[in-house]
């Protein structure tokens, strides 16, 4: 195949790790750390550990961390800034290599070199696995570079639709609610033949003024009001009604001969003054 | 399957647009024939899902027309008509033909532009025949689309339609001194009333 | 070629993007099997210039890998990785689910924000479910966009993952001395393992 599968990560092995002086080697690592650095102290340990040529489980740890110490010794004597894990990793190292050096002390509690050594080594293989299965993740045929979506992918189109419903009984009830609609107004109907208080004392208002003699109430009735028997019902009562009214206004007197004779009204006396 | 109609089928399939016989010559390795190839693949999709069209002087991959209900995913919302459609609906089924001024002086509002669009879209009611009346004003009919939803064999079917008749109250009759058109001038007035109950269905 | 075939052919076809079989049965007219559909066309795919592609649990059609060099036009410059970003990726893949501290201490360097804020906006890897542990912290997973990209079926196909986990590379090993790591924490990582991709891949 092509060449696009240039890989980012051929870059993971800045220097080859041919025999070279070790002097050479400290040096060409030490300008190392100085252009681009490592990506930690276990990278360093990693790439210095490549120098052993072994499987990373049968590394020796000690001469790993030999090579450490002389790393940060070398960075030292050329002034390069070293970060403070870079140091951290260096007293730890120089730890171990006293416990893998000694014979272990048995009155000692925590765990023995061996099992730190062990557990570095771990650390340092499984990095590197992780980075080569990183490699050959980055080196799989990859989308949009060596196969392909559909080109030209149509969209799903998004479709809302209403649909609006409606029951014959919806239809039958808005039909019968429109025609039956003046069915609803009688109300306003009825009101025709009442005649409210309020109207009859307002009438009556006009009137009293020209009511000097008795006269029969039923004569104040509005026009019109005394043929239909339900109008002329309405009509006497709110003038009966408004008729007290004036009376407790102190506007009008009231009499009545006997039960069931004529109501009389006529204006107070009072109230010409 | 031949290697060039493979190559064909890949370009086609990622291409963004339709590509050239030239285009695809140029493509492929020398000495390759993308017209014959395109004659073998072409058939070998037919009667597929995806079909190899042409457009233009090019050539694309393109999904079965009959196919095309599959790229759109469709909602469906039911929603109750409104109260002013289903009047104005009653009043065409009962009445039809109706102008829309008797429908007016029926219901006592003026019925707004949108209600009846909503109907005709619907297509439960179309327009009918013109009324041999002074402007010549159209008329509304129910559709068979309405009989069918309400499971309706015609419109004399409607349920009550007799009673209602023998009660007078079919009888469409213009009120006194009224011209049957005269509901226009309300229009604006009416509307907004109208408007309050059909509010979803105004544009 | 039977009609459901057609339908699913057209589907895959139509989109860039991976669909699902509860999708294609979405879009399908009621009582489809896409998944039995599926198994025939994929087979009816098999070495031709475009593939039917499993990427998790869904599916896709893709142009054959080997037919790359005629797709120039249509590649994509994906943004370089910077080895930060890569090995974060690969670690998170096999690893899922994994929280921060444990990638920091595999790689042995803090991680910085910058490059899982990379791998989040590509939508490679995703936050997966919090681990039982103490703070609860969050874990990462890799996406469907991340199988979709190289070419995974599941991330059991990953490359060289059986050899890691046989080496014991995957194992949760404490440092000596160190207090062990509650057993939720790998009972986590052995779930994932065990139920499979559909178990990273939900929400």
């Amino acid at each position: 195949m092509t060449d696009p599968k240039t890989d980012e990560m051929t870059e993971q092995d800045p220097f080859t790790p041919e025999p070279q002086s070790v002097a050479d080697r400290l040096a060409a690592e030490a300008l190392i750390v100085d252009v681009d650095g490592f990506e930690g102290p276990l990278d360093l340990l990693l790439t210095l550990s490549r120098t052993q040529k072994v499987d990373l489980r049968r590394i020796s740890v000690l001469q790993l961390a030999r090579q450490y110490l002389a790393f940060v010794e070398q960075a030292k004597a050329l002034r390069l800034e070293l970060a403070a894990d870079y140091l951290v990793m260096a007293a730890w190292l120089a730890f171990l290599k006293s416990r893998l050096l000694l014979p272990p002390d048995p009155t000692e509690d925590g765990p023995s070199g061996e099992d730190l050594a062990a557990h570095l080594a771990f650390q340092l293989e499984r990095l590197q696995a992780m980075r080569d299965v990183a490699a050959r993740l980055m080196g799989r045929d990859r989308l949009g570079r060596d196969f392909f979506a559909r080109g030209e992918s149509q969209q799903v189109e998004r479709v809302r639709a209403i649909r609006y419903t409606a029951t014959l009984l919806d239809l039958m009830q808005g039909y019968a609610r429109i025609r039956t609609r003046d069915e609803f107004r009688p109300f306003v109907m009825d009101r025709d033949k009442v005649f409210t208080m309020e109207q009859a004392l307002e009438r009556m208002r006009g009137l009293i003024g020209f009511a000097g003699t008795w006269t029969d109430i039923s004569s104040y009735l509005p026009e019109g009001w005394d043929v239909d028997p339900v109008k002329w019902r309405s009509a006497t009562a709110s003038t009966f009604a408004a008729s007290l009214e004036l009376v407790k206004e102190g506007k009008a007197e009231l009499r009545q001969s006997g039960l069931f004779a004529l109501i009389q009204l006529r204006r107070t006396e009072r109230s010409r003054d | 399957m031949g290697e060039q109609e493979r190559m064909v089928e890949a370009v086609l399939f990622a291409s963004a647009t339709p590509v050239t016989v030239a285009e695809l010559n140029d493509r492929m390795p020398h000495g390759c024939d993308a017209a014959e190839a395109l004659v073998h693949l072409r058939k070998r999709y037919e009667g597929r899902g995806v079909h190899v069209a042409r457009v233009g002087d090019a050539w694309a991959m393109r999904t079965a027309p009959d196919l095309s209900f599959l790229m759109q995913t469709e909602t469906v919302e039911t929603r109750k008509l409104s109260r002013a459609a289903i009047e104005t609906l009653a009043i065409i089924a009962y009445h039809a033909p109706v102008t829309r001024a008797e429908i007016e002086e029926i219901r006592g509002v003026s019925v707004s532009r949108g209600t009846v669009d909503q109907l005709l879209e619907m297509e439960w009611i179309r327009f009918g025949r013109r009324k041999m009346t002074p402007g010549r004003p159209v008329t509304f009919v129910v559709t068979q689309d309405f009989l069918d939803h309400f499971g309706l064999e015609s419109a004399r079917d409607l349920p009550g339609l007799k009673e209602l008749r023998a009660a007078g109250l079919l009888d469409n009759r213009p009120p006194p001194g009224a011209m049957p058109q005269g509901g226009e001038g309300d229009m604006d007035r009416d509307e907004a009333i109208d408007t309050g109950q059909s509010e979803l269905f105004e544009d």
